[in-house]
């Protein structure tokens, strides 16, 4: 069954609750909502900001794969997925992850899943950028993302 | 073919992008890095380490051996890190 | 370690994006949001509206209960969870839980558990009125809810 | 002692709560329970399955054996149906 998945990379903060409005305004068969959302933390005041380098194209196509294998696993209503790209200040929202379903067991699965796979399979990568303009290092995968993974196989 | 990279492994070729006709002996994913790494040090250096370096052949992940006839479009990244 | 946690119950409606933005304004340790939502489902036309009856000053303290044993948990940094009572139309919300965390595993975990429990342990029933003002039943139990339960041995 | 109760519960016995003086015997849970259901037909009906009744104890779930002593306030109530 095919249900809505509406994916989008952009380098603007994204409004969750615009996002989970739209998401259940008229629907009467959503019981549950997960909204995920992953914000930049300043690391114990080392960061300045994160900056966010992405494929475009490929980043929105391997998020929309990732949430249609969601949808094949879990009866969702709808899903919907936001991921910035560019500079991003601590306290501010890196990506949003919306799963709806009539229950909360495939709400929660759903979401968990597409952050799980969005973390390794798409392609972006961050650098930091530390206090007083010291010159940023790219972020190391880590191995407990791809260990992850290992749960949903 | 277009041949694009990202992140540190873009700052260490040195560009974004470029065209880059393999031979026709680079039939994989692994052969045109192989035959990359032979292109200089910039090369070699971003490369150093292949266990680090992913790939995708028009936009899909590709694994090593991943044949490159009909893709118009190979990227090299490090393991990514969003989310 | 004692963590910030929010506890309310009340007959408005709550606003899921004022409280979020509550949890993590002037916090930039806080590195996932997991926010749950449960709305009131119509139950393809059936239902008119769910009327919820509480144990006043339980449902608090129990709720409370739940979130103190989810802190000990997982490392969470805050939880803040807001339950209605009284006549709720389909398609408003009914419960809220926020879990916030420096990383995504212990949010999801933090606000799956919270809803498992409050479910089975929290002192609230529901009654359900039909359409055209036929008198209201009040919902069963589900098996699956205690089932839920046991993930968490 | 002050006796409550919610949902079907509350509807079949007719008062949401009201004091009750058990007697010396009476000293858990399931005990006054019992009492309860010798006091009327509405009762009776109430606590007609045992199985699907519970109980909190100055509102902490309590299990049938729970001693009532020391305790201000006993509930009885279907299993919960929030969230």
């Amino acid at each position: 069954m095919s249900i809505p998945i509406d994916v989008r990379v952009q380098a603007e903060p994204f409004d969750e609750a615009a996002e989970q409005k739209a998401l259940v305004t008229g629907r009467f068969d959503i019981g549950a909502v997960v909204a995920f959302t992953g914000y930049c933390r300043d690391e114990g005041g080392r960061l300045e900001a994160l900056e966010l380098e992405h494929y475009p194209g490929m980043a929105e196509e391997e998020i929309t794969r990732i949430c249609r294998e969601a949808a094949e696993r879990w009866p969702l209503l709808s899903l919907r997925v936001i991921h910035r790209f560019g500079k991003i200040d601590p306290g501010e929202g890196i990506v949003l992850v919306l799963a709806s379903s009539a229950h909360r067991a495939a709400a929660f699965a759903g979401a968990d899943f597409v952050m799980d796979f969005l973390k390794s399979r798409a392609p972006f990568w961050k650098k930091e950028h530390g206090r007083g303009g010291t010159a940023g290092d790219w972020v190391s995968a880590k191995d407990e993302d791809e260990n992850s993974l290992a749960r949903w196989v | 073919m277009k041949v694009v990279y990202f992140a540190w492994l873009r700052e260490r070729v040195g560009v974004p992008e470029e065209d880059i006709a393999f031979p026709v002996e680079v039939s994989t994913v692994s052969d045109a890095l192989n035959h990359l790494i032979s292109l200089g040090e910039n090369y070699a250096y971003a490369f150093e380490r292949p266990s680090l370096i992913r790939a995708a052949l028009d936009r899909k992940h590709a694994k090593p051996e991943a044949p490159l006839a009909g893709a118009r479009e190979i990227a090299f990244f490090p393991p990514m890190t969003g989310g």
